[in-house]
């Protein structure tokens, strides 16, 4: 049995994915950014190998993707976070039709044809607040773990807006309505509008065409997600693998090259739960 | 027109010795080493801009043009720009300001030494509104160089219900208006230089002119062929800038009559700007010039080639249609419709630049846009998104969107860039096949490019 | 303010204000059946001036758009414009794109700066049905001429409106819109000089809300208003408090939130400003006789007030501000900006180099309408004062 | 025995300090801020209290200063860390004529006379990546403390400058010099000279009289404080032991200690604290800001296509 492999080298985590001729996930691994993007990539795929229990030389082919793609200098091609990005949403969720990443480094909203294929896509400008970091600025400055962010911010009767759209001053906003006595809860909840504004109206530039699959690590928190379907006026789909949506697509594209493009692009779900 | 066709005028007139490149940076030479000379010729020197700038004017009173605009721009290209730039910023200015200004005012604070040499100072400055950071640049001058400025009041198209088109009513009564400027800033000219006007010369001057634009525009029009033989952002730049220093000059003449010659000839060789030619690109707006060649690697890499750039029009003054020919028997009454015109064209035209790009997609065939946006140059980049929207609503066309900045390095974030232009052509491939993966050969460079 | 004297005075003024605040606060226009007697709909203009008057004349009510202020949330504009254009600029396509300016019969920017070009377009683009157009008011103002020029383009305008209400706009209407409007900038006048002359009386918050009332409301009304309010404010007793007198500049387009002004009044009698300087660019009578139209023109030409975004070889950016500053008694100035406003930043360094040079204190402010937190802003404006009251000891 | 205190309640440390009417410090006191403004200054003055022996009743007068300046209940008065700092600077060097202030949200220059007075003061560009925060974002990426930021940086051989000026770009920009194998000393070492820049940049804005000064956290950072000077070309005046983070509370102390001898000397009764006057100055002036407007969270019914909003509801305070 011949396995491939997809390798997302983000800025703040790195994932790795094995998957069979089948399409079905066997090994995953998730590891911190550390000082250096190269060892990093290295750590996170022998992750996967022991995770899937396999050796290097059973994964026959390896796509690097992420900000650190050109690190995976073990892998046989690189792919951008977008093309993987929507061909793992489209994987996911067959239905997929825009896909809304949320990362820590840039924002990005992908419009995808039924197979997989980007129609157009568009990523934050410069003044950065839709992405992941602002949530990061916010846990800093709350001295608060990302993870209970969400679940805070739902329990929010009136947000406090805020309109900084800048990560570096938001930090600054947020203390500064905390020390005018608004509710953590309150200046969360702004937090999360903030950012899930900023993102609909990046979706927009594309356009926005049911279904909508959220992926990235982002999609983890409740809050946003809920808001997200709220501003969108529908429902959008969450995997529980949607962090490693880019190193799932990334290993797609690696079984085209191995096993060829035909057969649909969709994934057992019974093999995603696994 | 037809290959063969082409072929029999390439050979009849083909001059090898020609290279559009080395001859187009001669001359550019020549150009900054003849601006210091400026004082010693006992000539009058007058800052002007792109567009809207009564060059001609200037010309026939023998005044010395210096272009601020490319001044900047070349301190970008030869990667001196941020010094420049600190400088101003140690002075006062903004972040959020030109950085095509601010450069300038280094250079005012830096005594004029700019990398291309002494940059004399200079008598008069003529502005326009067409970019209103025109005429708070010239109001700077005003204040650091102590120099009378004249804003030339160039109306643009008025809304999107009607178009001002030459020859009708509206038309007439701006350039009227225009005319009623020019005849000022002739008083304005004599007073300074202490020299008649002369209407002749005004009249071989736009005779130069004419014929400038006449090759410009085959020249345009060459790229229009598959393949593309030249770069229309990277090879445009050299050619917007004789456009522009040499205009009404023989030099600018000799120039693009021999630049023509060679991109025919060159076609008929069927020789494109890359070994394979796989997309047709358009680009919008204007390039950053602190990392021009890597931008052009970014996408060549890719067998992406520009066919077109809204730049080659507008920053040639706008002089990019047939229409827009002087009439030398009444050159004062033509300048000033030729001018109104001009101004109501292209990117200054925010009501219809929208079916200039629609056409231009068409005309050049290409498969994708890229818009670059400018966070410190809102004439380019204000109605971009808003124009991009459109275009993929009505057209489908693939575009980019991408940011960084004129010469201001600190904003060029190559890992960012690499990213968006990476996808893109990873889409553009997905939809119109091919390998994907050509971009396996650019290393991604440490931070800026250098 | 404090109201220790005549509460019942205070409480008519009180009201005044109130309304006032309504109408600052309200970014709707009125629908058909809610307009005013004797209008028939509705042009919003950009700032900074627009010929009001032949709007009037025509029974359109002149609104001025200034943006979304700090309540407002960007929903659909950030996927128009990129965020390094000015806040004013992104809030008002976004009060286009969700429907709250729907009611417009017309749309009206002029030259002032590239982004507002722009916007012109991106409404004629999103909203088709409205008369989405650039009046170009010239950045040449000296050439002889202009005058001609200008008065060509108002009929331009004019023929346009009348084209859109369906009924000729008469030189007589014209004349009585200028009437009131005169009057409008004679009781606008008087509430400035009261400002220079007992400041106490009346803070640069109120007097700011009394006339960005003015803004979409028919002048009528609030000439009405005005006479009222300066009556009331005459008599105010206030006791005068300890404070530097300053004037404040970079309030000609972008409006700064009303915290701002308020953080600054607590600090600082603020004796003279360019805020919504658009709505009495005019600074004397237009002629009421003749030509309305060209009597119009030759005002903006010959009577005019200045701003960072109007080019005049006449009026000096160091020129005006010191005038300012002169004829309030002003100790130092306010220089602020909004961010993203190019010509704003520009003028800047030329207002606080040439301060620098005549040895006047001055502040610096970066402002953006839709900024909430101000402690920042607050502890600098207090610094500010507090170094001038040392210095001033 | 008179005892002054003066408290600086800044965006992340409250510092307080005691002196006692020979100038003499008689006790000091930090603490982390946290969100809850009113409780620092509390908890802070406690610890203040028991440093320096004392109880309440002794300290005849407290002044307050840092952006928590109006939260402190107990004060006598308030003044602008501005002022603050400018008094603390001249009094602990009288030859001090341009300081250096880079905090956590922010960088100051700030000009004075020989009296401590303000007479111009610029604080750092939004957009612009100067800040102290911009190290902390930086070395919390290298995984490094804020308190190992200046040791960790000396070790640099060739600084890599981090000259982005947008703070979110500046990390893409250490994680390229990251992945790109830069030793992170260096990189470290970089940021704080693209940041040592950027502040004196600011200095040349109200114009560089010599007499430098640097105040605020970065005192204590021993590579910035070198970083800063090889800029200037000239010695920086750096408060003794660890004063320096303590300045604001110090100048503060300084100003109410002179306010009380001048009060002493007219024979005038210590003024009543915040608390004991009541009302905080803004309730008695009209707030026409405060009038929220209730905000709806509107969802587009179909999307890219909003409802027209209506008017918005004003719920009009009551004036007092």
């Amino acid at each position: 049995m011949k396995y491939v492999a997809g390798v997302d080298v983000g800025s703040t985590q790195t994932k790795a994915i094995i998957i069979d001729g089948n399409r079905t996930i066997v090994g995953r691994a998730l590891l911190d950014m550390e000082t250096s993007m190269v060892t990093v990539a290295q750590d996170a795929f022998k992750a996967a190998l022991a995770n899937a229990d396999l050796t290097e030389d059973q994964v026959v082919h390896i796509a690097g993707t992420g900000y650190g793609r050109y690190k995976v200098t073990f892998g046989h091609e690189q792919v951008t976070e977008i093309s993987c990005h929507a061909r793992g949403a489209i994987a996911l969720f067959p239905g997929t039709r825009t896909v809304i990443d949320i990362g820590g480094q840039d924002t990005k909203a992908i419009q995808v044809k039924p197979d997989g294929q980007v129609g157009d896509f568009t990523m934050n400008d410069k003044c950065a607040a839709g992405t992941g970091r602002f949530l990061g600025a916010a846990s800093y400055a709350l001295e608060m773990p990302l993870s209970e962010l969400g679940p805070l911010a739902l329990r929010s009767q009136n947000p406090v807006r805020i309109t900084t759209t800048c990560t570096v001053f938001a930090e600054t906003e947020i203390i500064s309505h905390l020390a005018k006595g608004m509710l953590p809860e309150d200046v969360l909840m702004g937090v999360h509008q903030a950012i899930t504004s900023r993102c609909v109206s990046l979706a927009r530039r594309v356009g926005i065409a049911s279904e909508v699959t959220f992926t990235g690590g982002v999609s983890r928190n409740v809050a946003i997600v809920k808001l997200l379907e709220q501003s969108l006026g529908m429902k959008v789909n969450v995997s529980p693998d949607a962090h490693f949506c880019g190193a799932l697509g990334a290993a797609l594209f690696s079984h085209d090259r191995v096993f060829g493009t035909q057969a649909a692009h969709s994934l057992q779900p019974a093999a995603v739960a696994a | 027109m037809t290959t063969e066709l082409l072929e029999r005028k390439a050979a009849a007139t083909a001059e090898p010795t020609f290279d559009p490149r080395i001859d187009g940076q001669r001359l550019m030479k020549e150009w900054y080493a003849g601006l210091a000379e400026a004082p010693k010729r006992g000539q009058h020197v007058a800052n002007v801009f792109v567009m809207g700038n009564a060059v001609e004017i200037l010309r026939t009173f023998d005044f010395q043009l210096v272009f601020p605009e490319i001044n900047s721009l070349q301190s970008g290209v030869r990667k001196a720009s941020e010094e420049y730039i600190r400088l101003s910023e140690d002075y006062g200015m903004s972040p959020d300001v030109c950085s095509y200004v601010k450069a300038d005012v280094g250079l005012i604070l830096k005594e004029n030494q700019h990398p291309a040499g002494l940059i004399p100072k200079a008598h008069i400055a003529v502005s326009s509104n067409m970019c209103s950071t025109f005429i708070k640049w010239a109001e700077i001058w005003e204040r650091m160089l102590k120099i009378p400025t004249f804003v030339l009041d160039l109306p643009g198209q008025r809304g999107a219900n009607w178009q001002v088109r030459p020859g009708d009513a509206q038309h007439a009564a701006d350039s009227r208006w225009v005319e009623a400027q020019f005849r000022d800033l002739i008083e304005k000219c004599e007073k300074i230089t202490g020299k008649r006007f002369d209407m002749d010369r005004l009249a071989e001057v736009e005779e130069r002119v004419n014929k400038m634009v006449y090759h410009w525009n085959n020249v345009m029009a060459l790229n229009r062929m598959c393949p593309a033989p030249y770069n229309a952002m990277l090879d445009g730049l050299t050619y917007i800038g004789i456009m522009n220093v040499y205009r009404g000059a023989p030099e600018g003449v000799e120039f693009m009559r021999r630049l023509e010659e060679q991109l025919k000839a060159q076609v008929a060789r069927g020789e494109g700007r890359v070994a394979e030619e796989r997309f047709r690109l358009l680009f919008s707006g204007t390039p950053c010039y602190v990392s021009m060649r890597r931008l052009v690697e970014l996408f060549e890499s890719w067998g992406g080639v520009f066919a077109y750039s809204d730049y080659l029009t507008f920053a040639a003054g706008g002089m990019d249609s047939g229409e827009l020919v002087y009439d030398t028997s009444r050159p004062l009454e033509s300048l000033a419709e030729v001018t109104a015109r001009a101004a109501q064209r292209g990117l200054s035209n925010q009501f219809f630049a929208h079916e200039r790009l629609e056409q231009q997609i068409r005309d050049y065939a290409v498969d994708g846009i890229v818009f670059h946006g400018i966070k410190s140059c809102r004439f380019v980049s204000s109605g971009m998104a808003d124009t991009r929207d459109y275009l993929n609503k009505r057209l489908g066309v693939p575009s980019l969107y991408i940011e960084s900045d004129l010469i201001d390095p600190r904003y060029w974030s190559d890992a960012q860039i690499k990213n968006r232009v990476d996808a893109f052509f990873e889409s553009l491939h997905q939809r119109g096949g091919g390998a994907p993966l050509a971009a396996k050969t650019v290393p991604a460079e440490a931070g800026r490019t250098a | 303010m404090l109201t220790r004297v005549a509460p019942e005075k205070e409480a008519e003024l009180t009201e005044l204000l109130e309304q006032c605040y309504a109408a600052a606060r309200d970014n709707s226009v009125p629908d058909k059946d809610s307009l005013p007697e004797g209008f028939s709909g509705t042009i919003g203009h950009f700032p900074v001036y627009f010929p009001e008057e032949i709007a009037h004349a025509g029974g359109l009510l002149p609104v001025n758009i200034l943006g979304g202020g700090n309540k407002l949330e960007l929903k659909h504009a950030d996927a128009r414009m990129g965020s390094f254009v000015c806040s004013i600029c992104r809030s008002t396509t976004e009060l286009g794109l969700n429907g709250t300016l729907q009611g417009l019969t017309g749309f009206i920017t002029h030259p002032i700066c590239d982004a507002a070009k722009h916007l012109a377009g991106i409404w004629s683009r999103n909203l088709p049905e409205q008369l989405a157009q650039i009046l170009y008011l010239p950045q040449n103002v000296n050439t002889p001429g202009a005058t001609r020029y200008i008065a060509a383009e108002y009929q331009r305008l004019r023929a346009e409106l009348e084209r859109k209400v369906g009924h000729p706009i008469s030189d007589d209407a014209l004349r009585r819109s200028i009437r009131i409007y005169n009057e409008n900038r004679r009781l606008l006048r008087e509430l400035y000089r009261i400002r220079r002359d007992e400041p106490w009386k009346v803070s640069c918050t109120e007097s700011y809300l009394l006339m960005r009332a003015g803004s979409r409301m028919p002048r009528e009304e609030h000439n009405s208003i005005l006479d009222q309010a300066i009556e009331l404010i005459r008599h105010r007793s206030l006791p005068t408090q300890d404070k530097p007198r300053v004037v404040f500049l970079g309030g000609f387009c972008e409006q700064p939130p009303l915290e701002m002004l308020e953080t600054i009044d607590d600090a600082c009698f603020v004796v003279d400003d360019d805020l919504l300087v658009g709505l009495r660019w005019l600074t004397k009578d237009v002629p009421e006789t003749g030509d309305p139209i060209w009597a119009l023109a030759e005002s903006f030409v010959e009577r005019s007030a200045a701003s960072p975004v109007q080019h005049d070889e006449r009026k000096s950016k160091e020129g005006y501000l010191m005038e300012m500053m002169r004829s309030s008694k002003a100790d130092a100035a306010i220089l602020t900006a909004a961010k993203f406003c190019e010509p704003g930043l520009d003028e800047q360094v030329a207002w606080s180099k040439h301060l620098d040079k005549e040895g006047v204190q001055y502040l610096v402010l970066e402002f953006e309408e839709k900024m909430t937190s101000f402690e920042q802003m607050a502890m600098q404006i207090d610094t500010f004062a507090e170094s001038l009251l040392f210095a001033l000891a | 025995m008179l005892y002054v205190a003066g408290i600086d309640i800044g965006s992340t440390y409250t510092k307080a300090i005691i002196l006692d009417d020979k100038r003499e410090v008689v006790g000091t006191a930090v603490r982390r801020t946290g969100f809850k403004l009113a409780q620092a200054s509390e908890a802070v003055f406690e610890d203040l209290l028991k440093n320096a022996g004392l109880d309440r009743a002794a300290i005849t007068y407290v002044a307050t200063t840092g952006y928590g300046r109006y939260t402190v209940p107990f004060r006598h008065a308030q003044v602008t860390e501005l002022t603050a700092h400018a008094q603390a600077a001249v009094h602990l060097f009288p030859d001090t004529r341009t300081i250096l202030d880079i905090g956590g949200q922010d960088i100051k220059a700030i000009k004075v006379d020989a009296e401590g007075r303000v007479k111009a003061f610029r604080l750092n560009d939004k957009c612009a990546a100067g800040t102290g925060a911009f190290l902390e974002k930086t070395a919390r990426y290298l995984g490094i403390t804020t308190e190992d930021i200046g040791p960790y940086a000396m070790r640099s051989t060739k600084p890599m400058p981090v000259s982005s000026v947008c703070a979110v770009f500046a990390e893409s920009e250490v994680i390229n010099h990251l992945s790109n194998g830069i030793p992170a000393e260096d990189i470290m070492m970089g940021a704080m000279v693209s940041l040592g820049g950027r502040a004196i940049q600011l200095m040349r804005r109200v114009g560089l009289e010599p007499g430098y000064m640097l105040t605020g956290g970065m005192t204590r950072n021993e590579a910035m404080v070198n970083a800063l000077e090889s800029t200037l070309k000239a010695k920086l005046n750096v408060a003794p032991n660890g004063i320096g983070q303590l300045n604001g509370a110090y100048g503060a102390a300084f100003l109410g200690l002179r306010r009380v001898e001048k009060l002493l000397a007219e024979g005038k009764p210590i003024p009543p604290t915040a608390a004991q006057q009541g009302l905080s100055e803004s309730a008695t002036r009209r707030r026409w800001s405060a009038q929220a407007i209730k905000k709806r969270v509107e969802p587009c019914a179909v999307t890219g296509h909003c409802p027209v909003v209506g008017k918005p509801v004003t719920v009009i305070a009551v004036a007092v």
